[in-house]
């Protein structure tokens, strides 16, 4: 348990103490039930927060991009118009739910639940803070790539239940996509596990240090080549600009979710805006040192921890800028570039990084190349 | 007590899951069904103390046999659409008739019983409190496992993947046109 | 209530519907479904006993090769319906009576 | 050896709940709000203002099967090296860094003369070109 958000408050005298008033009082051991009212209340808290990043990303994406072409953007409801994704959660929520009469009603229900649980399983194993991290389970990367494959199947089935020609093609397109960028994704990961030597995210942390000389990112030359593999690989396989070819607006009306309405639409879109965020930190955690601050600041007191949340909201947002950054600036790739990207350039990459960092291992161990330059 | 409701969730997934396999009329909903049972049985594993295999169970099925599944139901579920109504969806990939019920039900039966025999005589034997593996985490333990004791097996399964991936891969390219 | 009986109970029911769906199903899609449904089923009793009678990892890792295995099965199991499907025009089990088209 | 938690796996549990539970919390709960009432043309699926002819789900290209099935062979293969890299480091500073290194390495190359066999047989290109003159026939 000491991974966890109830190990971190376990530290507290406070909290040991409740749990002992609490098992003399129910007359058996408390503490699982303790550490489920906190997982529980943690988990409902990052719901909102969830929900919140996400509304803050269609906003960001909408500011960002008006900021982009020179326009101001949402600026009405609100300062600086941040209320307007309030007023677009309002205006989804009060919109009428059509179901097409040819649709295949009961995959037209599930398909929104699996992409939201998809992207919400991940939330378990996010790394926000040395404390802060819900669950750190030993397999937390294994397990956050296996529970996240359920939004492609959601994106699918959404296409394939709506019986819409348009639908079909962009679930079809979506299911392909993201099944193939997986392997680059995953590779490039490997590299990191490799040096990490070990999948959860306290272990890939452990080696890094808060400033850029400690990332992974410039541990040495392969995990750099792997960062952008990594990269490349969660825009496509968050169908973000250049590669959103399941919904492209301009072929595909809007690909998948073309016949979804109202709060089934808003689930679509905020299960896409969410697992953006959640690649960003892993992406953060992986490669850019994540919640780590330099020379460790404020220790884990409480203090610490705020600053530690900091750092890894500040790394996530710029990589989220950089994300809603490209897709203002490059056009959609045709489908064909796609797959060859993908099988023909990023897998043959991933793969060579994977036994140049095995090797690198094997001769120098952790040491990274800053080591082996100035000893 | 969290174990316990973790399982009893996980069982019900399985076997009810499982179970509306068998009784669907309709291939789509096999496959999705089959989505459900499997993510029980992730849950079940994950009750047992095996998260490495529960994630796998995640990775492997979840995201790869179930996806290829489906995409072979869209290549294959589909003729005689543009006459039919979407009723020939649910007919023409024949999901089976009284008859053949009732011979998987004997045969289920039949081995239903055997399987009960044998199960019995362990029933009473291995209860909860025998305790489990002393394992934080089997990941570690597993990867030792696969590179030291079961090598061999670990790399014949390479050469089984690469025979698959030539085999089908060979198997289902377009046909060229003549 | 958990105990190994429960587990092989749960392994027994899916082996069956995996069972029934092979012989009741027309379809080979369907079959090959059932026959996921099994493979689950072998592969939850080696963990079970892995963890309430040999206390030892090697149950784990029959589990993972049995997933290798299903995943070679599928793969190429799929292939030969698609193909099938190609040249016949249907996947009705009945209808694949010959080995040379 | 520290005892196998199972409470650390209760917020995943917890979490998948969640999910599904504020789907379906936030339908119900816009049902009362939101106004119902179709007609036959807003029923129908979208097909830019036409008729729609005929239903979607019809037969896909085969190629799509093919991009699954080489994803699936290397997922799968990801999936058996995930324990395997996360103890390389520790068993070579046990001093079996060559055997596991090895080891790797074959596993990968037998996984990538398969790769290899597809890129050539023009198995990862979409669109497939046989670059045959267009007089000639097989």
């Amino acid at each position: 348990m000491e991974h966890t958000i109830v190990g971190y408050f376990l530290q507290f005298e406070i909290m040991k103490n409740l749990v002992e008033m609490a098992s003399s009082t129910l007359g058996f051991n408390a503490s699982s039930i303790i550490a489920f009212i906190i997982f529980l209340t943690a988990s409902l808290i990052l719901l909102l927060i969830a929900a919140t990043i996400g509304g803050l990303g269609t906003f960001a994406e909408r500011k960002i991009s008006a900021d982009m072409q020179m326009r101001p953007g949402p600026n009405r409801v609100g300062p600086y118009g941040i209320v307007q994704m309030v007023a677009d959660f309002i205006k989804l929520f009060l919109k009428e739910d059509i179901v097409p009469v040819n649709a295949d009603r009961f995959l037209f229900y599930i398909a929104p639940i699996l992409a939201i649980v998809g992207v919400l399983g991940t939330f378990a194993v996010l790394p926000i803070s040395s404390g802060l991290i819900i669950s750190d389970l030993n397999v937390a990367l294994f397990y956050a790539v296996g529970i996240s494959s359920l939004v492609g199947l959601g994106i699918f089935l959404g296409g394939y239940a709506s019986n819409s020609k348009w639908s079909m093609l962009g679930g079809m397109r979506g299911a392909a996509q993201i099944v193939s960028y997986e392997i680059p994704v995953i590779l490039s990961m490997f590299t990191v596990i490799l040096f990490a030597g070990g999948l959860s995210f306290g272990a890939i942390l452990e080696n890094q240090s808060g400033g850029p000389i400690g990332w992974y990112l410039f541990h040495n030359p392969f995990t750099f080549i792997a960062f952008f593999v990594y990269f490349i690989g969660i825009l496509a396989e968050t169908n973000r600009a250049p590669f959103d070819l399941p919904e492209s607006e301009s072929e595909l009306v809007s690909g998948y979710n073309t016949e979804f309405t109202g709060m089934r639409y808003a689930f679509f879109a905020l299960a896409e805006y969410m697992e953006v965020f959640v690649v960003a930190a892993f992406a953060s955690a992986l490669f850019l040192g994540g919640y780590k601050i330099p020379f460790n600041i404020g220790g884990d007191s409480l203090i610490g921890q705020v600053l530690q949340a900091g750092m890894f909201f500040t790394k996530v947002a710029l990589i989220y800028y950089v994300v809603i950054w490209i897709r203002w600036t490059l056009p959609r790739m045709r489908v064909d570039n796609l797959m060859t990207l993908c099988w023909k350039y990023l897998t043959p990459i991933a793969f060579f990084n994977l036994i140049g960092s095995a090797v690198w291992i094997y001769y120098f161990g952790n040491k990274s190349m800053w080591n082996l330059i100035f000893s | 007590m969290f174990l316990q409701v973790v399982f009893i969730l996980s069982a019900l997934l399985t076997v009810v899951s499982a179970v509306m396999v068998v009784f669907t009329r309709h291939i789509m909903y096999a496959a999705v069904y089959l989505l459900g049972s499997l993510i029980g049985v992730a849950g079940l594993y994950l009750t047992l103390g095996a998260d490495t295999l529960a994630a796998t169970q995640l990775l492997v099925y979840v995201g790869g046999i179930l996806i290829i599944m489906i995409f072979a139901i869209m290549l294959t579920g589909g003729q005689d659409f543009m006459k039919n109504s979407r009723k020939s969806f649910l007919q023409v990939p024949f999901m089976g008739n009284v008859k053949t019920y009732v011979f998987g039900g004997l045969a289920a039966l039949v081995m239903g019983s055997i399987g009960t025999k044998l199960i019995m005589n362990v029933a009473d034997r291995f209860s909860e409190h025998s305790e489990m593996l002393s394992y934080q985490s089997t990941i570690e333990v597993i990867g030792e496992a696969l590179v030291t004791d079961h090598v061999l097996v670990f790399e014949i399964s390479s050469v089984l993947l690469l025979g698959a991936l030539i085999g089908a891969a060979t198997i289902a390219r377009p046909i060229k046109k003549q | 209530m958990m105990n190994l009986a429960a587990y092989l109970f749960i392994s027994l029911v899916l082996f069956l519907c995996g069972i029934i769906v092979i012989i009741a199903r027309k379809n080979i899609v369907a079959i090959l479904i059932g026959m996921e449904l099994i493979l689950n089923a072998a592969a939850l009793n080696f963990v079970a006993y892995s963890r309430y009678v040999t206390h030892h990892i090697d149950g784990h890792i029959f589990p993972l090769f049995i997933i290798v295995v299903a995943a070679a099965e599928a793969v190429v199991g799929l292939a030969i319906v698609i193909r099938f499907f190609q040249i016949k025009e249907t996947i009705h089990i009945d209808d694949a009576t010959q080995l040379q088209s | 050896m520290i005892p196998y938690n199972f409470d650390v796996f209760m917020p995943v549990v917890i979490l998948l709940f969640v999910g599904v539970a504020m789907v379906v919390v936030a339908l119900i709960a816009a049902k009362i709000f939101r106004p119902h009432n179709p007609n036959k043309i807003k029923n129908q699926e979208y097909e830019c203002g036409e008729n729609p002819i005929g239903v979607a789900w019809s037969v896909f290209n085969v190629r799509f099967y093919v991009i699954g099935l080489i994803f699936i062979i290397f997922d799968v293969e990801s999936a058996l090296m995930f324990p395997v890299v996360t103890v390389f480091r520790r068993m070579r500073d046990q001093g079996m860094g060559g055997v596991v290194l090895i080891e790797v390495l074959l596993f990968i190359l037998i996984l990538l003369a398969g790769f290899a066999y597809c890129w050539r047989r023009g198995d990862l290109d979409w669109v497939k070109s046989y670059k045959r003159p267009e007089g000639e026939s097989k």
